[in-house]
């Protein structure tokens, strides 16, 4: 078993409201110094079996069509180090 | 993982010696060794965890039970009344051979834990109480109250909570219909998150709770189990009674009303199949309550096997199982061959459904776990013979000063610049202002039969396409006045949900509350329970109105400070023909506008007083139900005849605040002349009861002015529907320009 | 014979009673299609109605754009069947791409429920004949994730072509793109809006208009002429 | 300017229903394998200045504080090495 996360974010140029009412809400809570937030997805895919090139291209096309609308959303997949070194 | 001996009934037999964590479970010791009594044994860990839960307050209503007999015992006779207290939730017929289910709950201290989600299940829970009835549900609503507007941490809850009702209720597709918001510091740290459902159903549909017919499979069907809401329970979970896991064990349940939308669809396929016995949902106390509830409520025992429970977390113990409080569960009792095809409809629409056991002709309720028996108890001492107190209760010793710090000795506007600017700053301010911000963030729409929703006096949603028939709901307390007089107080609030939904054109039926208070066992909150009880009992019987269930939400209090003592009382009403109904909003220039019913100069717990002076003392505005029933007779006979255009009931705020109300609703004007007899004052803030305004088309006056007259019913013209301002004739004019800005800013400011 | 008309329920599906409704009110024939079968019934035309389908989990429509009944309903959306989305089912259309452009939360992230002010920009399209171009009509909104949008390249054909359906007047309620509220495909006969139409067909309930009702009614005609 | 990303996801032990309806979807979209999936957010925040130990703490409170609710959700903090490296 290993884990692949797939980040999913909106794309630059999408106005990212949720983003910007954390960005907003700095000030008040006396956070300075952070010019930009960006909220985006987080997935956390617990993989059968060894996570190899073929489980992971799988994976993009899944992201690709799936976990993320490419209209508007750049995507990363990767194996999680952590939970793999932790093993 | 190493673990002590599973605690069987046999075990438990053989070890009466060990000692259980009773007290970290919440019983006390008394309620400990009558547990003991009634198996002739000590419990085993799972009979200690159903016997703790079941004999919380919350599910036990120890300390609530000997006062809410009163709404048996007074119940006025009412042929409307199918189902009474007792079953998930009253059912009231409302004719054409249709019966509506309504209830309000609390999700108080969950919501201001975790705002959205303790929001979001108050909403589910209620909902499944509903459906458990056999009804559809058409509409919710949700009375709340919140800490001072402008405290920091208002803001924390307030948008949670509006955002987890929305979220959870518009996924669900259930129209919210009315509810309130009231600001008052008193809620600081204690917010009240009451939440209301209607239901409609044929006659024929009505299920109840109740596992009948041995050999009848027991089916638990929704959400998988999880480790939700266990809290103590995981104490009997542990290798050692103090190695308890509570960060594994979440206080907070997270809502899927995903889930409980498919869970409405596949009960509602089931119940038009004809497939189900009995019925009960899962809430507070999951398993332990409902397969105790429906064995005690059958006529023969169960016997469940707990492994056939899905599981979302495969490491909790039977303990846990039975004590999860995991959302959107439902647990339906099946004749054996009917099984196939419940399953079949769970599965068309995705729902998990499992066999976890049957009714068998004993007269007990047997667990298995594992292959051993874990619990063999009787059912009924379980869901209802569990503890009664008689808490002590006395008047508290500051009532009499409270009451005599007469609001009426407060210094009053007296020029018509001051009356001016304090009718701005009062339907300007929190309590009074327009709460759209809020309701917007609800769906009023989905189902299309609503006929009326907030800011109406009352909800209102069609039955019956062909007929017109439709049902009417309205949801009122008053905290204030209940601080002041307790049972004026209930009294108050019956009244008012009562007078709107009469005021819509509906006629009031029955009653449903949610009874918000301190803890019990500070005698002068046990006070105000009581005297809030019988004056509930004791007006519902003189309306007429039976109450058919409700909840009571105990310890709302920090430290030693208890919230105002909040009676929510929910009016259900029905109308023949829903396009008779009245609206708020002044429709037509020209038309005259009445004041109905008497005007004296009360102000104790008045708006006006809090909001000008920051004060509450005195008495409550007086109560007289009798007045109330003949205002809304003619309200409801205005209606039906076509007589009134527009109708508002008076409260909070009094005659001022409706005014306002209508006009900006309506986008018209109205011009007032202060009737003989009465000053400008109290003309527009005495917060009198038995009232209402409205408006008469010219050429219905006579006919108006003569029904009233023959019944009795004290009536005043005050104006005239008219232009783009508010003006009190010789005192000031307001534009309705200016109006709306004060009224409808307020929130957006202080929570946008 | 009059037309029928489909209304697909999705699990969660909110809006597809109303729809029904809606359609038997314009004097169509309502079906009820289910979204596991492929089979369309031989229905005339379709309407994805609104709602959460799959709680609006993922992404609005992202989950009942794969479902079985979609296939039918892209493939022969291609070949000019017509195909009405309301709210979540315009959420649908562009997460099937038979509507370009994507839905995200409104740009205040709060639900919103409001009696709002369009103006009917097209009135060519399948489901629009029975209004006229430039008409100001209200229909009630209600959704969570009501902001369209677009790149500008995409946006600018859809104006070039005329595709824009339907445009916010006076108050834009989600942070739409050039106050967009719908659009249709290149054929004219997938339509998608996040208003809700079929909540505007009766006076007595809902917000006591009837501006909704000439979407029923000009399928209706186009259906019963073809 | 250095970007600091906070994962926030629900608890293991809390109910995730959207990462539910994502795995429930997956056999229908013909992916096998995959045993679980859990859905939380992502927050990229830009920081001006360098991205010190008292800098990440004081991220770390405002995850804390504000962008988890730690009720239900757990978090990390994290110098996004990619677009360090990326430099
Ligand atoms: N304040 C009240 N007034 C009248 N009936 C009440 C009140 N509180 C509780 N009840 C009734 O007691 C019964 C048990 O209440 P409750 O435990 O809330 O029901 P449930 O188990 O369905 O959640 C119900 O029939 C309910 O209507
Ligand atoms: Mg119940």
């Amino acid at each position: 078993m290993a884990r692949v996360v797939v980040d999913v974010m909106l794309k630059p140029e999408i106005l990212d409201p949720q983003g910007q009412a954390v960005q907003r809400a700095l000030p008040r809570l006396g956070f300075e110094g952070i010019s930009d937030v960006r909220q985006g997805k987080r997935f956390e895919l617990e993989v059968d079996g060894p996570v190899d090139d073929a489980a992971l291209a799988r994976i993009r096309d899944l992201a690709e069509s799936f976990l993320a609308n490419t209209v508007i959303e750049d995507f990363t997949v990767r194996i999680d180090e952590v939970a793999e070194a932790a093993k | 993982m190493s673990r002590t001996p599973l605690d069987t009934v046999e075990h438990a037999t053989a070890t009466p010696d060990v000692e259980l964590p009773w007290a970290e479970l919440g019983l006390k010791k008394d309620e400990y060794e009558r547990v003991v009594e009634i198996l002739g044994r000590r419990p085993t860990g799972a009979e200690l965890a159903m016997y703790s839960v079941m004999w919380s307050e919350h599910c036990s209503y120890k300390s609530s039970k000997v006062h809410l007999r009163q709404f048996g015992e007074k119940a006025p006779q009412s042929d409307a009344l199918l189902v009474g207290i007792g079953e998930n939730a009253g059912v009231v017929d409302v004719g054409q051979g249709y019966a509506v289910t309504f209830k309000v709950e609390s999700h108080n201290h969950p919501s201001y834990v975790e705002p959205y989600q303790g929001a979001a299940t108050g909403v589910g829970g209620i909902v499944r109480d509903i459906i458990a009835m056999g009804a559809r549900p058409v509409a919710v609503v949700d009375p709340l109250r919140f800490g001072a507007a402008d405290h920091p941490d208002t803001k924390r809850v307030l948008p949670g909570v509006v955002a987890g009702i929305g979220g959870y209720g518009n996924c669900l597709g259930l129209p919210n219909i009315g509810g309130e918001v009231v600001f008052d510091a008193c809620y600081q740290g204690n917010p009240l998150v009451n939440a209301g459902a209607i239901g409609v159903m044929r006659h024929e549909d009505i299920h109840l709770a109740k596992a009948s017919g041995a050999g009848n499979k027991v089916i638990l069907y929704g959400a998988r189990t999880g480790g939700d809401g266990i809290g103590g329970a995981s104490i009997l979970a542990s290798e050692t009674f103090d190695d308890a896991k509570p960060s594994k064990r979440p206080a907070v349940q997270v809502g899927d009303p995903f889930q409980e939308k498919l869970l409405i669809e596949c009960t509602l396929e089931a119940f038009q199949e004809k497939l189900v016995v009995g019925i009960q949902d899962l809430g507070a106390a999951g398993l332990s309550c409902a397969t105790s509830e429906l064995a005690s409520n059958g006529s023969g025992g169960m016997r469940v096997t707990l492994d056939d429970v899905p599981l979302r977390d495969s490491t909790l113990s039977p303990e846990e199982i039975l004590m999860s409080e995991s959302q959107e569960r439902m647990c339906a009792v099946v004749e054996p061959d009917k099984v196939d095809r419940f399953l079949e409809i769970c599965e068309k629409w995705d729902v998990i459904a499992t066999v976890i056991g049957e009714v068998t002709d004993g007269d007990r309720l047997e667990i298995f776990w594992h292959g051993e028996k874990i619990v063999d108890v009787d059912p009924r001492t379980v869901a209802h013979e569990g503890p009664t107190y008689e808490r002590p209760y006395a008047r508290p010793d500051w009532q009499d000063a409270l009451q005599a710090d007469d609001a009426g000795k407060l210094p009053r506007p007296e020029t018509g610049e001051e009356l001016k600017d304090q009718v701005l700053k009062l339907v300007g301010s929190p309590n009074q202002a327009s709460k759209s911000w809020i309701t917007s963030q609800y769906d009023h729409l989905v189902q299309g039969n609503t006929v009326l929703a907030q800011p109406e006096d009352s909800g209102m949603i069609r039955v019956d396409e062909k007929t017109g028939l439709g049902v009417a709901i309205a949801t009122d307390g008053n905290g204030r006045y209940a601080k002041l007089d307790p049972y004026t107080g209930a009294q108050l609030a019956l009244a008012e949900a009562y007078r709107n939904v009469a005021a819509t054109g509906a006629k009031p039926l029955a009653v449903s509350d949610c009874l918000n208070f301190g803890s019990p066992e500070d005698p002068a909150v046990m006070w105000q329970f009581a005297e809030a009880v019988r004056g509930l009992a004791d007006g519902c019987q003189q309306l007429g109105t039976p109450v058919t269930g409700g909840n009571v939400s105990l310890y709302n209090q920090t430290g030693e400070a208890a919230i105002h003592p909040t009676p929510v009382v929910a009016v259900l009403g029905v109308i023949d023909d829903v396009a008779r109904r009245t609206p708020v909003a002044f429709q037509e220039e020209g038309q005259l506008i009445y004041l109905l019913g008497d005007t004296r100069e009360e102000f104790g717990g008045s708006a006006w007083s809090q909001v000008i002076h920051d004060h509450l003392g005195g008495l409550p505005p007086a109560v007289d139900l009798e007045r109330e029933r003949l205002l809304a007779e003619i309200l409801i006979s205005a209606s039906r005849d076509g007589m009134i255009d527009s109708a508002h009931d008076l409260s909070d705020g009094g005659l001022v605040q409706a005014v306002v109300e209508s006009a900006l609703l309506g986008g018209k004007g109205a011009r007032l002349v202060v009737p003989d007899g009465l000053d400008a004052f109290t003309f527009l803030f005495s917060e009198s009861a038995g009232r209402a305004v409205v408006a008469v088309p010219r050429s219905e006056e006579v006919r108006f002015n003569d029904m009233c007259g023959a019944r009795g019913l004290p009536v005043t013209r005050i104006g005239v529907v008219d232009g783009d301002a508010l003006e009190v004739q010789g005192e000031f004019t307001l534009s309705l320009e200016e109006l709306r800005k004060a009224h409808e800013e307020t929130i957006p400011a202080l929570l946008a | 014979m009059t037309a029928r008309i489909g209304v697909v329920t999705f699990p969660g599906s909110l809006d597809d009673r109303d729809s029904q409704r809606a359609i038997r009110l314009a004097g169509a024939e309502p079906v009820a299609l289910w979204h596991k079968d492929k089979d369309l019934k031989q229905v005339d035309a379709v309407v994805l109605p609104g709602g959460f389908s799959y709680g609006d989990y993922l992404r609005a429509g992202a989950i009942s754009r794969f479902s079985p009944v979609m296939e039918s309903v892209i493939e022969q959306a291609k070949a000019g069947l017509p195909v009405l989305g309301i709210c979540n089912g315009f959420q649908i259309l562009t997460e099937a791409h038979l509507l370009p452009g994507a839905m995200l939360g409104n740009d205040h992230l709060h639900f919103i429920c409001r009696d709002q002010k369009l103006r009917v920009e097209n009135a060519e399209t399948s489901w629009t004949g029975d209004y006229r171009a430039g008409q100001e009509i209200h229909i009630p909104l209600k959704n969570m994730d009501g902001r369209y949008v677009a790149d500008e390249y995409t946006l600018d054909k859809l104006e070039a072509e005329g595709r824009v359906v339907f445009r916010y007047l006076d108050f834009n309620p989600n942070g739409s793109l050039r106050d967009i509220a719908g659009i249709t495909n290149e054929a004219g006969n997938v339509v998608g809006l996040m208003p809700h139409p079929e909540h505007a067909v009766e006076p007595l309930v809902g917000t006591g208009r009837t501006d909704g009702l000439p979407f029923f009614t000009s399928i209706l005609k186009k259906l019963v002429n073809a």
